[in-house]
């Protein structure tokens, strides 16, 4: 099963709009949704046969996270959730993909997403004493972005 | 029967390979001794060529590690100096010149105790 | 014998400087064959006595809480065990006071370092030399079987318990390396574990457990046990020496040394060209292939050498 | 029997980078471990937001000290796709040459430290030994041993000379006898086979609920490469096969990259025969128009995923690198349960850990 019926699936089963989907370079195709559609989402998906999950991304634009996964099956499909900066919170991967596991981990860490459902929440990268807040954060976070 | 001997032949597999290297010439060397040969591209140490430096500033600003330095009075007089424990000897530089001024030879630098032994001014130019 | 000529025997010749060029010798010898069979250079042959000396010459530390008098007692005994087994062997054209029974004797005195080992391993506290000390034991009662199993069968052709008698048997029955070959493979696997060498190296496996029961140890410790382990090199060897090849040379001859010598040289390169052969077995494995199949091997062996 | 805790790493014989492994052991059994990453953690995303996409390409080389390569090409060819750069063919055929060099390298590599850790010196010397040939090929082209700096953003900062060619030529051929005797020898090898098969054995819905990449999915039977599946540079023009097998044990895994490496010599000497002439490289504007791109390559441990965006500046707004080896880090637990101590530093070995590709 390839992407595009896997894009088709998706916006059957949540009923997306066309703004929502966009294609991106090198054969990525990008999919906004709401933090709440995300697990409904890589149901979805994995039922479709799309099983890898390359990465999370997350960046800061403005005052909002935006959290990228980006999956791939000879294409990519990317799943794109924004959040509040302050108290960011979405729904654990984990029990679906448990190769996330150190993506979220990474994210939690660096930029402070909590993830709920995350089977093993103990620091990764950072020591266990860090208290110096999330290193990725941006500094200026009135930097805006001029979306092309 | 040969089925049997190629069985057998799996536990002393490596004997005939330790045989033959032990004959050959040893790959490692002793190394104060044989000197090591650097290739011809081998990045080794920053050079210029003192005249076709215009001080431009596109070395410096493409330095990915900031080793490169530029004290700049006017336009001819100016002074390029190079910090050699900063250095990664990627070639950005040799790439970013414009005017062929600056490049990487095979030659190699000596290491040194004293870190002002690492500054070095490649290009003086003018009065500073 | 006059005091200067009991001194000489003791510290020089044969005794402590002639054992220890010999020990180190020989490990320089395994240095530089393992090294060319991998394609190196590999060291000088004053590179055993460097590592030596600097040893000697290095701070002694101790983890925290160890007892110090019994980590130094360990080492010593070890040595002075081994040394002691050496005293009983004939190395090279030297008499010794030979008895029935003094095989038992140098069989108990080379695998009295082996408990010690053990017990280095509990005595620092770290958690490698734990592990290390408790595969260390394990080998012990692997290999230790089968050596003197094998070996044993000396014993019963001969029918003698003293390594002279071993030798002189030989004189009448020929060499015992040609009736005997399977033997003497196994005893050689056997002592291949009884010095921890690879593909034995098991209690001292470095990507596991670091230096096993050694791990903690440093300076002048440290090169003790490096010692014993050299010297019990030499002792192994020239043990199946002596019950393999023992009529090939008469005693206090110079032809009798060279014959010895280079019969020694040539166990080495063995011993050389199997640990640069094998991966290091896992200690499970190793149980497996000693009890179910080597030691079972040398009781056919003898069984059969006691029919015949 | 008592449990018993103990630590492997972050500085153990075992490990050649610093990573840190916590075994809870009952007697020689591991019951359970947990880990920790981050030891060598250089905070490289964060930096490159600070620094110009030109800049970048260097620092990016350093994520990495043995698939440096593979890095800067993926970073480049996120950037060139910004930028909408058309790559000159025989720069393109470089960086590829670059690629499968590197991989060469990268599994012979590799293959010695499996072969260390299980006390085989023997072949730990001499894959290391016919590393030194690949080593000295990429030295001659690009200057450097480790850090080649071959790419640059719009193409390859060198071209390649006759000489070079020739001597490439000769290198490969002698490197493939050797390569295949080293795959004759783990066939065959008893003690060796003894020891990795049946160790870390992954099946193939491990694989799938892991999202493992690289050579550790296609031991297990997940046919699955980048190169193939989604060509990038020039490996649509072409002609490998891609080696697959299903034991999914440590055995499996060295196997399977030795045949790689033999693979990756066939390319190599279909990239030296097929090389068009022209220029290496294009010039590239410093600035990149605003937008985002998902860049994949394959790496010799697996999928490479590099996302860059950019807002229009000098400098790019974020980029995520995510290397093959924290998929491989993932299956280390399950991995390692239940096996004997001396089997963890097979399994270690076995999941080809690049601890700098990981922590970044």
């Amino acid at each position: 099963m390839n992407i595009d019926l896997a894009v088709n699936a998706l916006v059957r089963q949540l009923e997306l709009e066309k703004s929502d989907i966009c294609s991106k370079p090198i054969n990525e195709t990008e999919i906004k949704l709401s933090a709440q559609q995300l697990i409904p989402a890589v149901e979805t998906i994995l039922d479709a046969g799309i099983w890898h999950l390359s990465t999370i991304t997350c960046l800061q634009v403005a005052d909002e996270l935006v959290l990228l996964y980006h999956f791939w099956h000879s294409k990519g499909l990317t799943l794109c959730v924004t959040l509040e900066t302050e108290h960011a919170q979405i729904n654990s991967l984990t029990t679906l993909i448990p190769g996330a596991e150190f993506y979220e981990r990474e994210v939690r860490e660096m930029f402070g997403v909590e993830f709920v459902g995350l089977t093993n929440p103990s620091p990764l990268l950072l020591p266990d004493d860090w208290q110096s807040g999330f290193s990725m954060r941006s500094e200026k976070p009135n930097k805006t972005e001029s979306e092309a | 029967m040969k089925k049997i001997l190629n069985h057998l032949r799996t536990f002393i597999y490596l004997l005939p390979n330790i045989t033959s290297v032990f004959f050959s010439k040893a790959e490692t060397i002793k190394y104060p001794q044989e000197p090591s040969n650097y290739s011809s591209g081998f990045r080794g140490s920053v050079r210029i060529n003192q005249q076709n430096c215009v001080g431009c500033n596109a070395c410096v600003r493409d330095c990915p590690v900031s080793a490169l330095q530029l004290i700049k009075v006017s336009k001819e007089s100016f002074s390029l100096i190079h910090q050699q424990d900063l250095c990664t000897y990627c070639g950005q530089c040799q790439l970013s010149c414009k005017f062929n001024a600056i490049y990487l030879d095979n030659t190699y630098n000596q290491p040194s105790a004293d870190r002002k032994n690492f500054r070095v001014v490649l290009l003086k130019k003018g009065k500073l | 014998m006059n005091i200067t000529e009991f001194l000489f025997n003791i510290l020089i010749f044969p005794g402590f400087l002639f054992l220890l060029a010999l020990a180190l010798g020989l490990d320089w010898l395994d240095r530089k064959l393992i090294a060319r069979f991998q394609g190196r250079v590999g060291p000088p042959w004053y590179q055993p006595w460097a590592d030596l000396l600097k040893l000697f010459a290095k701070e002694d530390i101790l983890p925290a809480g160890t007892n110090v008098v019994f980590t130094s007692l360990l080492p010593l005994l070890s040595f002075a065990s081994v040394m002691t087994a050496l005293f009983y062997i004939p190395i090279a054209f030297r008499r010794v006071p030979s008895f029935q029974g003094d095989f038992i004797v140098i069989m108990f005195l080379l695998s009295v370092p082996s408990l010690l080992y053990f017990l280095a391993g509990w005595a620092t506290k770290g958690v490698y030399s734990i592990i290390g000390g408790n595969r260390s034991l394990l080998q012990y009662f692997s290999y230790e079987v089968l050596f003197l199993l094998a070996i044993s069968g000396t014993i019963i052709t001969s029918n003698s318990w003293s390594i002279e008698g071993i030798r002189q048997a030989q004189f009448e029955q020929g060499a015992f390396i040609l009736p005997q070959i399977f033997g003497f493979l196994l005893a050689l696997s056997g002592l291949i574990g009884k010095l921890k060498r690879g593909p034995l190296d098991i209690p001292k496996a470095n990507s596991e457990v670091i230096a096993g029961p050694l791990t903690e140890f440093s300076g002048k410790k440290l090169a003790l046990w490096i010692l014993t382990n050299e010297l019990q090199t030499v002792a192994g060897l020239s043990l199946l020496i002596y019950c393999y090849f023992g009529n090939l040379w008469q005693m206090n001859k110079l032809s009798g040394f060279l014959i010895f010598s280079v019969l020694l040289v040539l166990m080495q390169c063995l011993l050389s060209a199997i640990s640069a052969m094998y991966a290091r077995l896992r200690i499970d494995q190793l149980i497996r292939l000693n009890w179910y199949l080597l030691i079972p091997l040398s009781l056919l062996h003898n069984l059969y050498l006691i029919i015949k | 029997m008592s449990r018993m805790v103990i630590p492997i790493g972050p500085q153990h014989p075992l490990l050649k980078e610093p990573l840190s492994f916590l075994l809870t052991l009952e007697g020689e059994t591991v019951m359970d471990s947990s880990m920790r990453l981050g030891y060598v953690h250089r905070g490289i995303e964060k930096l490159a937001e600070q620094r110009t996409y030109v800049q970048n390409v260097v620092l990016t080389e350093r994520i990495c000290g043995i698939c440096s390569h593979i890095h800067t090409t993926t970073y480049c060819q996120a950037v060139e796709s910004l930028l909408g750069l058309e790559v000159p063919q025989r720069g393109l055929y470089i960086r590829t040459l670059m690629c499968e060099l590197e991989r060469i390298h990268s599994h012979l590599l590799w293959m010695g430290v499996l072969a260390k850790n299980i006390g085989l010196d023997t072949i730990f010397m001499y894959t290391w030994r016919d590393r030194e040939i690949i080593l000295n090929v990429m030295e001659e082209i690009s200057g450097g041993r480790v850090s080649h700096a071959v790419n640059t953003i719009g193409g390859v900062r060198n071209d390649l000379t006759k000489d070079q060619m020739n001597m490439l030529k000769e290198s490969l051929a002698l490197l493939r006898k050797r390569v295949e005797e080293l795959l004759r020898s783990i066939e065959k090898e008893r003690s060796f086979k003894i020891r990795t098969q049946k160790v870390g054995y992954l099946s193939l819905d491990d694989i799938k609920r892991y999202c493992v990449v690289g050579p550790v999915a296609r031991a297990s039977g997940m046919d699955i490469d980048l190169r193939r599946d989604a060509p990038y540079a020039v490996y649509d023009q072409l002609d490998f096969e891609v080696p697959l097998m299903f034991e999914g044990d440590v055995w499996a895994r060295s196997k399977i990259r030795v045949l790689e490496a033999v693979q990756s010599i066939h390319i190599c000497e279909q990239i030296i025969n097929a090389i068009p002439q022209g220029p290496v490289s294009v010039k590239a504007p410093r600035r990149v128009p605003a937008g985002e791109v998902v860049s994949r390559s394959e790496a010799p441990r697996g999928e490479v995923v590099y996302y860059v965006r950019s807002d229009g500046s000098q400098n790019p707004m974020r980029l995520k690198v995510r290397t093959p080896t924290l998929t491989n880090l993932v299956t280390l637990p399950k991995q390692l349960k239940g096996l004997q101590m001396a089997d963890v530093s097979v399994v270690i070995a076995g999941a080809d850990l690049c601890i700098a590709c990981g922590d970044r």
